[in-house]
């Protein structure tokens, strides 16, 4: 038999962490996400690992800074209104320069919104959501497998760096089912020593874990320290996949579940001949500007899809810097685009009936629908 | 004679798709069929998603009402209790994943008719029923939660689209073994629909078990053609 | 001579709780001022002897300034 | 010479910025001589709240972590659930224990996490300047409160030994005061109870400090351990709320 199992994704990305060496995980129950919690409240004990269910989201992630900074390989999940919540530790943890992953299962929102996927959260994954200056590592998975492969490298990146990872999914990635193969799980005694974690200081210096810097010039030094790493990870940590990119002219680009939406379009439009190509940022922040210049010469231009009012198409217009039209198609509050819609607002941007360069907001009774 | 089917099993084993497809072959019979959606533990990929296409085949649907469709909430249908014990003709009714979802039907049991037979739904390609013992733990608390002991097993081993002939036949087997074990027959198993003209060159491969050919209607949105 | 009660003086902040919980009131303030702008406490040599070694003074002192010793 | 009393050798041999008479240092000084006469400096890690004792780490030569205002207990189970094998404490004040992290360390005592926290009660916000914290007395006059704590607007302190003593996870939650040698001296045997409470793995353990904050209060350091003394004593009675098996 196979070694396929058939997984939904938050069990999947669960059973994955475990896998990539994590032995710590701390939630507060919300939904689309709960069957992380689940999964890692079943399965850790086997594994010896510890599983505490807090008593908020704003404790559960105070539990991860304290966890990380001991030294342990932590993780938490939940979904927009708990990944709120959890943005003061956040920037704590950034601060203190402490490994993690976070995993955000991304709901409609704002405020209590819905239950139904959105991928709304975008700013406030990739640019803060906590204050400072600070970045999280942004990672958007568009199968349950690519989410099971990202979450050996979040961790890996996590400690190399002293950084967290988010993998931002959306609730359909949480959700749907899709068989994977998990890899094989990683020799824990292999891992990087910690050196700089509390855990005792028999025989060394004592270690402090903190992000408070009283002078404003040591702070000054800290932050452009912090930017310097983050200069690194913009350098190394790109990632992104671009379909058809040696012959297309129009280009999706589309991240998560709305790149397979985008894909399924792409694939039947050129089976009809039009010259359709994808851009798919895998890396979310880092923001893969480069594989904007790989096809801008050819490109007449770009269709963001997203299910939020327009977010990561401010990061695409960055990236295209006004070279060629950038059109945009959003849906939010957890109505999915449609193959056809996208399709309907692909033909219009083609014939030229899309106002370009400005936000193309699917209006009550639009006629994307 | 009308006959009141509960579909229960673990999370992702397959039983809103059972439940959806098997409704709809009895209604392909000319039987009158409702199927109930007492799934209170998912937020996605739920018969009540299908409402319409079920209603335009003649099918019934009970199921919370359109206003709580999306609500955070473990919300009953209305009338729930009517249809299990009176409803008209066959009652086709889909349960919550796991324990946590059997739990509603727990609630509801003095309300099945005489004679509701449960059949337990096992993927042998999901985890925490990859193996025997795994599985026979699952069928003692699921069909325990729900207070209802099992009749039957479905074999539902599939891997989605990957789903090939040695997942179903490798299931059955398994099937088989859990159903010695726990003393119940295998009374159905599930077929994803491109497999049907394999499975009917090689009738004696499902060794006399009835197969549910599976039509998929819990679609991904990247899977539809709307 | 060998001091029983000895003050860190540099690290004293004058706040006197010291002064307040000895029995032998040999407890002074000095005029002058340490590095840090107070006007440290100290037992004049020539009361050292007075001391009885019960250390209230050095588990009152909230800056831990004080050490006892006994002969 | 015998030495009767020497500084703690896990206090790091730094003047603190505390005010003069602040019995923040005593407590910080207890907590050392007790962390000394345990042996257990070298697993030892302390948890850093926000106020008065924000720079706590720069007094004990332990591990340390600093913690958001009131996730302390939080941050302090993260690190016992990775190593618990460490003697995990965590100090923290009243606006931070007692009002923005109310849920953290009630939760933390229910969980019956095994940790020692010590938590100083000085009826007012320190750091930020005086304002009226959730242990402020009635009547007491604060920055927020300029004409007395009156109970019509403002409520009633809150008395988080008597509050924690009703949670099953306690262990031991005692309360004590830092106004004179005596009490000093039964504050140290509480201190030291709950740090071998948490290395017989007995469970959570709290103990509450009634401090002074002369600066804010507007008294010397003298005046202030009498203010104590008089005052919140009478509204916060000293002893041990509890001692017991956490089922």
């Amino acid at each position: 038999m196979s070694e396929s199992v058939l997984m939904k994704g938050n069990e999947a990305l669960a059973e994955a962490a475990i896998r990539a060496g994590c032995r710590y995980y701390f939630g507060y129950p919300i939904t689309p996400q709960n069957e992380i919690s689940e999964y890692m409240a079943r399965r850790l004990g086997e594994v010896g690992g510890v599983f505490v269910q807090a008593e908020s989201e704003v404790s559960a992630i105070n539990m991860v800074y304290g966890a990380a900074g001991a030294g342990g390989r932590v993780m938490i999940s939940s979904s927009s209104p708990g990944i709120s919540l959890m943005q003061e530790a956040i920037s704590y943890i950034a601060g203190a320069e402490l490994p993690c992953v976070i995993v955000n299962m991304c709901r409609g929102g704002p405020g209590l919104g819905g239950i139904q996927p959105s991928q709304a959260d975008y700013f406030q994954a990739t640019k803060g959501g906590g204050h400072g200056d600070y970045r999280l590592i942004v990672l958007g998975p568009a199968t349950i497998q690519e989410g099971c492969d990202l979450m050996a490298t979040a961790f890996e990146m996590a400690d190399r760096y002293r950084n967290p990872v988010m993998i931002l999914g959306d609730g359909m990635i949480g959700q749907m089912m899709e068989p994977v193969v998990f890899p094989e799980p990683l020799d824990l005694t292999k891992l990087p020593p910690k050196p700089w974690a509390t855990s005792g200081n028999e025989g060394r210096k004592k270690n402090l874990i903190s992000s408070i810097y009283l002078d404003p010039e040591e702070l000054d030094a800290h932050n452009w320290r912090l930017e310097e790493k983050y200069r690194k990870i913009r350098e190394n940590e790109v990632r992104y996949e671009i379909l058809h990119g040696d012959d297309a002219e129009w280009f999706f680009v589309a991240y998560g579940t709305v790149a397979r939406i985008c894909t399924a379009v792409m694939q039947k439009l050129r089976r009809q001949g039009i010259k359709v190509g994808l851009i798919r940022p895998i890396s979310l922040w880092p923001f893969p500007d480069e594989a904007f210049e790989k096809v801008i010469d050819r490109a007449k231009g770009f269709l963001t899809v997203e299910m939020s009012t327009g977010q990561m198409v401010e990061d695409v217009r960055l990236a295209v810097d006004g070279r060629r039209p950038v059109y945009f198609y959003g849906r939010t509050g957890g109505a999915v685009p449609t193959p056809r819609s996208v399709e309907r607002r692909l033909r219009e941007m083609m014939d030229g009936k899309v106002p370009s360069q400005t936000d193309y907001f699917d209006r009550v009774g639009g006629a994307a629908r | 004679m009308s006959q009141v089917t509960v579909f229960y099993g673990l999370y992702g084993s397959g039983k809103s798709e059972i439940s959806i497809n098997y409704a709809l072959s009895l209604a392909r019979q000319g039987r009158a069929v409702t199927v109930v959606d007492l799934d209170a533990v998912t937020p996605y990929f739920r018969v009540r998603d299908v409402r319409e296409k079920l209603l335009e085949q003649g099918v019934k649907v009970v199921a919370p009402k359109e206003s709580v469709r999306h609500a955070d909430l473990p919300v009953l249908p209305e009338g729930i209790r009517r249809v299990l014990m009176h409803g008209e003709g066959d009652v086709v009714v889909d349960v919550g994943g796991d324990p946590t979802g059997a739990r509603v039907l727990g609630g509801l049991r003095d309300a099945l008719r005489p004679g509701a037979r449960g059949l337990f739904v096992v993927n042998a390609m999901r985890p925490f029923s990859r193996t025997l013992d795994q599985a026979e733990e699952a069928v003692r608390r699921v069909t325990s939660a729900a207070g209802l002991p099992p009749s039957g097993l479905v074999s539902n081993t599939h891997l989605g689209d990957l789903t090939q002939m040695e997942h179903i036949l490798y299931g059955l087997e398994f099937a088989n073994s859990l159903g010695s074990r726990l003393g119940i027959p295998v009374v159905m198993v599930g077929v994803p629909a491109h497999l049907r003209s394999e499975v009917e060159k090689t009738a004696e491969s499902l060794q006399g078990v009835t197969p549910l050919y599976l039509e998929r209607y819990l679609l991904k949105p990247w899977e539809t053609e709307e | 001579m060998e001091r029983r009660v000895r003050f860190n003086e540099d690290h004293c902040k004058s706040c006197e709780l010291c002064v307040s919980v000895c029995p032998k009131k040999i407890i002074k303030i000095r005029t002058g001022l340490n590095r840090l702008g107070y006007h440290p406490a100290y037992v004049p040599d020539e009361d050292q002897e007075k001391c009885i070694s019960c250390a209230l003074c050095a588990r009152m002192c909230p800056d831990a300034v004080i050490e006892v010793w006994r002969p | 010479m015998i030495p009767v009393y020497t500084r703690p050798k896990s206090l790091t041999d730094v003047v603190s910025h505390y005010c003069p008479g602040c019995t923040h240092g005593i407590a910080h000084r207890l907590v050392a001589e007790t962390i000394d006469e345990l042996g257990i400096q070298g697993r030892t890690v302390g948890v850093a709240s926000v106020g008065c004792s924000v720079f706590a780490y720069n007094y004990f030569d332990v591990d340390f972590q600093q913690a958001a205002h009131g996730r302390a207990p939080a941050v302090a189970t993260g690190i016992k659930r990775v190593r618990p094998d460490a003697i995990v404490f965590t100090y923290q004040g009243d606006g931070d224990l007692a009002s923005i992290g109310m849920a953290e360390i009630v939760h933390a005592a229910a969980r019956g996490e095994n940790i020692t926290v010590i938590f100083i009660n000085n009826a007012i916000y320190g750091m930020t300047g005086g304002q009226m914290a959730p242990t402020t007395l009635v009547g007491q006059k604060t920055t927020t409160s300029p004409f007395g704590r009156d109970p019509r607007n403002q409520g009633y302190p809150v008395k988080i030994s008597e509050l924690l003593a009703t949670v099953k996870g306690a262990y031991y939650v005692a309360r004590f005061s830092l106004h004179d040698p005596a009490n000093i001296q039964r504050a140290k045997q509480g201190i030291k109870k709950a740090f071998q409470y948490q290395m017989e793995g007995k469970g959570f353990s709290l103990v509450e400090l009634l401090s002074t904050c002369s600066t804010n209060w507007g008294m010397t350091p003298l005046n202030a351990l009498k203010w104590l003394e008089e005052n919140m004593v009478p509204e916060y009675p000293l002893g041990e709320f509890k001692t017991g098996e956490v089922s």
